[in-house]
């Protein structure tokens, strides 16, 4: 029987980057199968080839033995290919309906769209899958793991028998993790192929039928999970051994860095997100926050920072309390930022790297001489941030948009750093890159908290965070509800307490 | 608090007859005071609707064009477009034909703000006031080459413009059926000089008696947007091109061509308010500059409409009832009792604000409120230019209160890359 | 006023002189105040033998300045039609005094001085008479209108006074043939907002307004609005009673469409024509002068229009009332009561 | 070496093809109404090249430049300004008033004229600013509400309060407010253009008000990127998130740069103020919208809204001449205005896109140097 996809010498460059170098890969119908790579080894842009969104300059593409070129992602389903991808695409105003029918909705006379018999073949669809979900809610009001299965909904909707999974276990937690392979599962035993990336390798191993895995570009090996350990596919992968963040010896002191007292924070529509949170942070201390995403960690961060309100209880930085001061203020007294979304928060991305470096600081020299700013003097200390934290660029007057992910990440912890900080705050900042970037990061951070650096970790990759951290604190619908000690704790005891499993228990 | 959430229950259609069952019985008061009726009469409500179609179509056009995610400052441009073509095809070809070749000469500027914003990536707003620059130079030229022929044409303003028939309801405002004059329902009522009864049949009867049919088919646009947008498939692949483009693009929509669509229908609404502001409705004549503002207007009408269908109606009424009847208002009394309207609709947003314990909105409220009601009182006619601003202020003091309550298009605005996901 | 530049040629030719026509914002083709001076231009060239060339300004008006400096290069005389050329008119005819510069309502006096005197020998400026034509189409609707209820828009008010002086005389008019006439009056707009002269929608809107409200005849002074006010009359005759407009400047019943022509009753003459044509036959002849020349009933300098033969029943007494006024009998008020 | 001329090119390239894109569909213009584009061409650079029309061009370009630059103040905020128009007419009306009333020494009289234009002009765009951040109005909006507010209404208003002299004789006289006095006027700098020209003829006064021009330019171009507050102003307009993380209040930027563009725009009436010395009944409009064009073509950058301000002026006085011999219909002045700034825009955007690719390729090329 012909493969349910095989491509055959599959190129596609960008500028500069030739994300797929004569990529080979061949599918058995009815498989799962995992494709591995770092950062940037070009996985998504592999799938989104096959899925019709962009087209490959060279290669031949086949589906069960018929060779096919597609030149919108509309060839592709009508092909039975199905993709949900990396990042959602639900319109948070439309509803469940709305999102999963369109591009196949089925229309009465005058292009109406009978809702009806959408809805219905929506029950049909979601009975079968076990989604739970009211069709005529809007999407913005779904959790994380719902939005999910939604779009795996989507994509069964249209009959898929080919389904593309990029990184679906990226924004889920343990238990939801095992709720989405039971899923793959059982669509693999309806007759399903599924093709599914994924960088965690545990992950990787307990489910997949085959492996393939991609570096720079090229396909170095397709692989079956019980010929393999999670090592050697790591090895496949980059090259070499894969690096871990490792705790080493405490440099905890006795003198407080940042202390969060009882603080409340409301969201914009005023109900409570921080609920009556205490931390200390000492320093030369890491204290890691664990969490799902959404459950107050965001506004927890923005109330330190200083970019939202606190509602009540106070925030003391170095023994002064900064609870109503502004963000300025809070940044001259020694408070470093890493920001969670680094094209949203973090860079200003039409302005050469110089500008930068300066964000954040520009008051203070070097970067500045009461209001003048001091063009040299920024120039100079960002060439200090390019050698020192490795930021690979031709040079310091380009745009922050021309480097890649990695090295502008690498930018923000060196901008940050570089200002020896008493006390930094960082969400997730090795998200998004690759394994050697995210070794010089953790590095970073290791060496400043050995200077004497109080650090807030937020992550939700829970090895870096059991890694890295002196002390866990889990936060679960805005309140902290358990401190743990990273050196006897697992990341799914780590998901138990996340999604509240272990306090039932113990109740 | 009851009769608010009371209110939420009653369906849409229900709720906005009877806000505006308050409104006119409100204007019905306060015109008591002033001696006026100036308020509630038919010719009113019809100058009102004058007023308010292009702005509406405006808004439309604007509808259409933001839903797909393409912020349209350049409707007033596509408007000027829409006011010559629309001239010059009803002169040659008949006033039909002039609605319909003033919405293409419109969807031309549609077509060109599309290729500048879709297919060029510009931005929205820089290739709108592009476009606001271009059209009146546009039309300038085609005057000179084309207007300049005619007799009783200039460089700056057309010969007559015939237009389209009128239309009268039979029965309730007394249109003929056949050759038979039907009974005038409404006007018979308005007659009798009721309490606000008859204030109501007095408005209603504008609406229905001898309105033009480019107005008709202005008016059928909004319940055929509302439909077009929410029930068929072409207006649920519209949204998804404001609201999350990307998405579409993986469900193998082609967004380019939605986009573009939907650009090109914006310029050709607007260029149809354009036509008809030409047309004998309004001034049955050419003239440059005749748009006056209106596509800039027909943008804070779709913001205040909060990018609905009904929403931009609404916000069309609200501007074109001050302009019109600050036009008619001879006398200068209805426009003086208009401020205590002000005063009443500003304390009742201060009763919202204080149920709502919105401290500054309320205090906001209370000053505005207490200023008009003070000018009021101390003046027995308000100076020419107030009228001739009113409606801006009412549009910048409702925006002042409910900006923050508007949600626009998740995408709207943003520029839109094939295959950047 | 010529240099270097070579555009001088035919000015000073003896026999052929050379006019510029300057006109208002927006130029020949409003069938009102431009067509008019363009009018007298042509029958110069037709009577005269002189030759002319036209030019308007730039939509803001601001390059009034330099084609008047372009006219005073290229020819004999520059005429400028519009008040608002005064200032441009002073500053550049003191520069070209070897270029006769005429200007369409404005008196071109220097009223900083006391008395008043002319800018200069090369400047002359007219001053229309316009409350007296006003006052004569206002006895006309007096004595047409059979409510007893009149109307007057104005284009835009605030302009120095010049609209309200047509007001005024309208105003006196009626009332010296019915002083218990009603006037209803109203302004499209109040300066420095202009769009009240170039507003039909506004003029027909406020135009129905007053034939609701019982007016039976609207005399408007708003230039292009009043194409509006035309709509509204026939709007309103389609509808209810029959009712009248009265057009200013020049004979609109010409102008106008066919299917608003029979609404117009008469209309307020401005003979822009008259003083055009006079400008360039003083400098033909060799007698221009500084200073103001007065265009009023007396020389026929304002007056009415007859077309349409709307009015010929009562032509006779108009004349009374025109007689009354060149006698100084009626003295008609510049400034509306 | 490749990469340099290439950058060069690049630079250019933009407004080098808006400009020929420009021409060319004006020539084809030209052509369908019948006349020849070289003659038009020709005669609108004969006449440019006399020194009187140059002096024209100035003074139609400063008043453009200043309106260009009070919209792109807004602009590098992502701003929107569209009520230059309104700014600019209240703050002349106030100014051209209170220069009349006061008598002050020549230096203090014109300080403080300029400086009321600037307060007014400032004070009136800033309510949009405050409207904005604290009440969520959008700017766009709001501006045109404004624009239309000042105009017709509290202009309007003022103008019949502070008609001089009262009511007008029914013989005229211009009218406007009380006249300044001369100490309140600048003498125009005839003599300064004439250190490098012969004498300028025709009583042609060039305006000084070019001289506030050019200091509101490098002052723009200084504030903006020398100083730490036009960091702050360029960070939050270019990703208003990361400038809030990086201790910069954007409503405080949103309101200052706000009242930075209204105070420039407010001295966009200077140069026909100092020309009349009152406020008329008719000034010039129109300036408000023209600006955004010349910023628009100018990039926001000081000298490119210069050079958008000349070509605007030269087009625009290049229309008396086209009337005088003839040789166009000025109506394509209006034309090639509108396709001048669309061309632009595009070409802009089109170059823009290529040295993004540039940038990413080399940023890519270091990357992989770095890997080997
Ligand atoms: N639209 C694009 N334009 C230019 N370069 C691109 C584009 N999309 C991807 N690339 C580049 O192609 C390479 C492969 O990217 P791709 O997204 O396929 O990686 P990936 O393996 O999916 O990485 P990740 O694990 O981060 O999702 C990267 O260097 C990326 O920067
Ligand atoms: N849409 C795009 N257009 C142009 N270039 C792009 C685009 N997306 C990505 N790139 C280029 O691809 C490179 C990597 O971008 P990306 O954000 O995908 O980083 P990444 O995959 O996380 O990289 P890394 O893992 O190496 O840090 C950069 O050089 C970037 O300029
Ligand atoms: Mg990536
Ligand atoms: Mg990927």
């Amino acid at each position: 029987m012909a493969p349910a996809i095989e491509l055959i010498g599959i190129t596609k460059r960008f500028p500069g980057v030739i994300a797929n170098d004569d990529v080979n890969l061949r599918v058995e119908e009815g498989e799962i199968h995992a494709i591995c790579g770092e950062n940037g080894a070009g996985k998504s842009t592999l799938m989104k080839i096959l899925y019709g969104m962009q087209a490959a300059d060279e290669g031949t593409m086949k589906i069960r033995g018929e060779e096919v070129s597609f030149s919108s992602p509309s060839e592709a389903i009508e092909r039975g290919i199905g993709m949900v991808h990396q990042h959602f695409m639900l319109a948070d105003q439309l509803t469940v309906l709305e999102n999963v029918i369109i591009g196949a909705e089925p229309v009465k006379s005058g292009g109406r769209i009978d809702f009806e018999n959408a809805r219905a073949h929506l029950r049909e669809v979601g009975d079968a899958y076990g989604l739970t979900i009211d069709p005529d809610d809007l999407v913005e009001r779904l959790e994380v793991g719902e939005r999910q299965r939604v779009e795996i909904i989507k994509v069964l909707y249209r009959g898929a028998k080919i389904l593309i999974l990029d990184e679906p276990t990226a924004v889920l937690v343990p238990q939801e993790v095992d709720e989405l392979f039971r899923n793959m599962r059982d669509l693999r035993a309806d007759g399903a192929t599924i093709l599914f990336i994924d960088h965690k390798l545990d992950e990787v191993l307990e489910i997949a039928d085959t492996i393939t895995v991609l570096r720079q570009g090229h396909t170095v090996a397709t692989v079956k999970p019980d010929e393999v350990s999670a090592g050697d596919l790591a090895e496949l992968m980059v090259g070499s051994e894969l690096p871990t963040p490792q705790t080493t010896r405490s440099t905890v002191t006795d003198e407080v860095g940042l202390e969060v007292r009882d603080l409340t924070v409301l969201d914009d529509d005023e109900r409570p997100v921080v609920e009556h949170v205490s931390v200390t942070v000492h320093r030369g201390e890491i204290v890691g926050i664990a969490g799902v995403e959404g459950n107050g960690q965001t506004e927890l961060t923005d109330a330190i920072m200083g970019t939202r309100d606190a509602a009540s209880g106070h925030i003391v930085l170095l023994g002064h309390d900064i609870t109503t001061t502004s963000v300025r203020h809070r940044r001259q007294q020694g408070l470093g930022y890493v920001p969670q979304d680094r094209h949203r928060e973090g860079l200003l991305l039409a302005a050469p790297l110089w500008e930068n470096v300066a964000l954040g600081h520009q008051t203070e020299p070097p970067y500045a001489h009461g209001p003048w700013l001091d063009r040299a003097g920024s120039k100079a200390r960002t060439e200090e941030v390019r050698e020192e934290f490795d930021v690979r660029t031709p040079n310091i007057d380009v745009a922050a948009h021309a480097l890649s992910g990695g090295n502008q990440q690498k930018l923000i912890i060196g901008r940050e750093l570089v200002a020896n900080p008493s006390v930094l705050i960082a969400a997730h900042p090795t998200r998004g890159i690759d394994v050697g970037a995210q070794a010089a990061v953790w590095d970073a951070i290791r060496a400043a908290r050995a200077a004497g650096m109080a650090t807030l970790l937020i992550s939700a990759d829970l090895d870096e965070l059991i890694g890295l951290s002196d002390t866990i604190v889990v936060m679960l619908r805005g309140s902290l509800v358990a401190t743990l000690d990273p050196t006897d704790v697992t990341p799914r005891d780590l998901g138990a307490y996340m999604t509240g499993a272990s306090l039932e228990e113990a109740s | 608090m009851i009769t608010f959430t009371r209110l939420a229950q009653l369906p849409a259609w229900a709720r906005w007859m009877l806000y505006a069952a308050a409104g006119i019985f409100v204007l019905t008061v306060v015109q008591g005071f002033d001696d006026t009726e100036r308020l509630t009469t038919t010719s009113s409500s019809q100058a009102m609707l004058r007023w308010a179609v292009p702005i509406m179509l405006a808004g439309l056009g604007g509808l259409y064009s933001e839903r797909a995610g393409i912020v349209n400052i350049g409707l007033e441009g596509m408007m000027v477009l829409g006011t010559w073509f629309g001239a010059w095809g009803a002169i040659n070809y008949g006033p039909w034909w002039g609605l319909a070749i003033g919405a293409l000469g419109g969807s031309f500027g549609g077509l060109l703000h599309a290729v500048a914003t879709v297919s060029f990536g510009v931005d929205h707003i820089i290739s709108g006031v592009a476009i606001n620059v271009l059209a009146p130079g546009i039309t300038r030229f085609l005057s000179s080459e084309i207007l300049t022929g005619y007799d009783g044409g200039s460089i700056t303003q057309s010969p007559r413009v015939p237009g389209v028939g009128r239309f009268t309801l039979p029965f309730f405002a007394g249109g003929n059926v056949g050759s038979w004059e039907s009974p005038d329902l409404l006007g018979w009522v308005t007659k009798k000089d009721w309490f606000f009864l008859s204030d109501v049949t007095s408005l209603t009867r504008g609406l229905v008696a001898q309105i033009s049919f480019a107005t008709i088919i202005a008016l059928a646009f909004v319940p055929l947007t509302a439909w077009v947008i929410w029930k068929t498939r072409f207006g649920l692949r519209l949204r998804i091109c404001g609201e999350h483009p990307q998405s579409g693009e993986s469900q193998g929509i082609d967004i380019y061509r939605y986009k573009y669509i939907a650009v090109t229908i914006s310029g050709a609404l607007a260029g149809l308010g354009g036509a008809i502001i030409v047309s004998p409705e309004l001034s049955g004549i050419y003239q440059e500059g005749q748009t006056n503002g209106r596509g800039f207007i027909g943008l804070a009408a779709l913001i205040f409409g909060n990018w609905r269908p009904g929403g931009i109606m609404a916000g069309s009424m609200l501007f074109g009832y001050p302009f019109g009847l600050g036009l008619r208002d001879l006398g200068g009394a209805g426009s003086h009792s208009l401020l205590l309207v002000n005063t009443i609709a500003l304390a009742l947003v201060l009763v919202w604000a204080v149920s709502r314990g919105r401290r500054v909105d309320a205090v906001l409220a209370g000053i505005l409120g207490a200023l008009a009601a003070l000018w009021y009182f101390l003046s027995d006619t308000v100076p020419n230019w107030w009228i001739n601003i009113l409606p801006f202020v009412i549009v910048l003091v409702v925006l002042v209160f409910f900006s923050q309550r508007l949600r626009m298009p998740a995408a709207d605005g943003q520029i839109y890359r094939r295959g950047e996901t | 006023g010529n240099d270097d530049s070579t555009t001088d040629a035919g000015a000073g030719d003896g026999d052929s002189i050379t006019v510029s026509l300057i006109y208002d914002i927006g130029g020949r083709g409003d069938q009102s105040f431009n067509d008019s001076a363009y009018a007298g231009a042509l029958r110069a060239e037709e009577e005269l033998g002189i030759t002319f060339t036209e030019a308007s300004p730039n939509d803001d008006g601001s390059n009034r300045a330099e084609l008047l400096q372009l006219g005073a290069d290229a020819s004999d005389l520059v005429v400028a039609v519009g008040f608002l050329f005064e200032g441009d008119v002073a500053a550049v005819g003191a520069e070209n005094p070897d270029t006769s510069f005429g200007v369409i309502d404005s008196v071109m006096l220097d009223f900083s001085q006391d008395p008043p005197v002319p800018y200069g020998e090369n400047i002359a400026g007219t001053g229309f008479r316009e409350e007296q034509g006003s006052f004569l189409v206002g006895a006309a609707a007096a004595l047409k209108s059979e409510s007893g209820k009149i109307g007057f828009i104005g284009g835009v008010s605030g302009v120095g006074g010049l609209i309200e002086r047509f007001e005024a005389g309208y105003i006196a008019g009626a009332k010296a043939v019915n002083p218990d006439i009603e006037i209803l009056s109203e302004y499209v707009t109040a300066a420095p907002d202009f769009d009240g002269f170039n507003a039909p929608d506004r003029g027909k809107e406020i135009g129905l307004a007053m034939y609701e409200d019982g007016a039976d005849v609207v005399y408007h002074a708003a230039g292009g609005t009043g194409a509006g006010l035309f709509e509204a009359a026939k709007d309103h005759s389609d509808m209810a009673n029959r009712v009248w407009a009265i057009g200013v400047d020049s004979d609109q019943y010409l102008t106008a469409d066919p299917a608003v022509q029979e609404f117009i009753l008469t209309s307020m003459l401005k003979r822009v024509d008259v003083a055009v044509y006079t400008f360039i036959k003083a400098v033909v002849d060799g007698t221009f002068t500084g200073g103001p020349t007065t265009y009023d009933l007396a020389i026929d300098g304002v007056g009415y229009s007859t077309s349409g033969g709307f009015i010929d029943d009562i032509v006779p007494q108009l004349e009374e009332f025109k007689a009354q006024i060149i006698a100084g009998d009626i003295v008609v008020p510049t400034v509306p009561e | 070496m490749n990469g340099t001329t290439r950058r060069v090119v690049l630079a250019v390239a933009a407004p080098v093809a808006a400009l020929a894109f420009a021409i060319g569909l004006s020539s084809i213009v030209l052509l369908i109404s019948g006349s020849n584009p070289l003659d038009a061409y020709g005669d609108m650079l004969k006449h440019a090249s006399k020194l009187e029309t140059q002096v024209d061009i100035l003074n139609r370009a400063t008043p453009l430049y200043l309106s260009g630059v009070a919209a792109a103040i807004g602009f590098r905020m992502n701003l929107f300004n569209i009520g230059v128009e309104g700014q600019y007419l209240f703050a002349f009306i106030v100014a051209a008033y209170v220069g009349g009333q006061v008598s002050l020494p020549a230096a203090l009289h014109v300080t403080v004229i300029i400086s009321v234009a600037m307060i007014v002009g400032g004070a009136y765009s800033g309510l949009a600013g405050a409207l904005k951040v604290t009440r969520g109005v959008n700017e766009v909006i709001s501006t045109i509400m404004l624009n239309a507010i000042a105009i017709s209404g509290i202009v309007a208003w003022l103008i019949t309060e502070w008609q001089a002299g009262g009511e007008i004789s029914a013989t005229g006289g211009r009218v406007g407010t009380e006249p300044i006095a001369g100490s309140g006027l600048l003498p125009d700098i005839n003599s300064w253009l004439e250190l490098v020209t012969r004498d300028i003829r025709q009583g042609k006064e060039l305006t000084a008000v070019l001289l506030v021009a050019v200091a509101v330019g490098l002052l723009y171009h200084v504030l903006l990127n020398r100083t730490v507050f036009g960091f702050d102003l360029r960070a939050s307009g270019m990703n208003p998130t990361a400038a809030r993380a990086g201790g910069i209040s954007p409503k405080r930027m949103i309101v200052a740069s706000m009242v930075l563009s209204g105070a420039v725009a407010g001295l966009v009436g200077l140069p026909e103020l100092m020309d009349t010395g009152f406020f008329p009944s008719n000034p010039i409009k129109g300036l408000g919208f023209a600006g955004i064009a010349v910023a628009l073509l100018g990039r926001n950058h000081p000298a490119g809204i210069a050079l958008g301000a000349l070509i605007f002026a030269f087009l625009d006085i290049s229309s008396g001449i086209l009337q005088v011999t003839g040789a166009a219909s000025r109506e394509i002045v209006q034309i090639m205005q509108g396709v001048i700034i669309l061309a632009a825009v595009v070409a802009y955007e089109v170059v823009r896109r290529i040295r993004e690719r540039d940038e990413a390729a080399s940023a890519a090329a270091a990357l992989a140097v770095g890997a080997t």
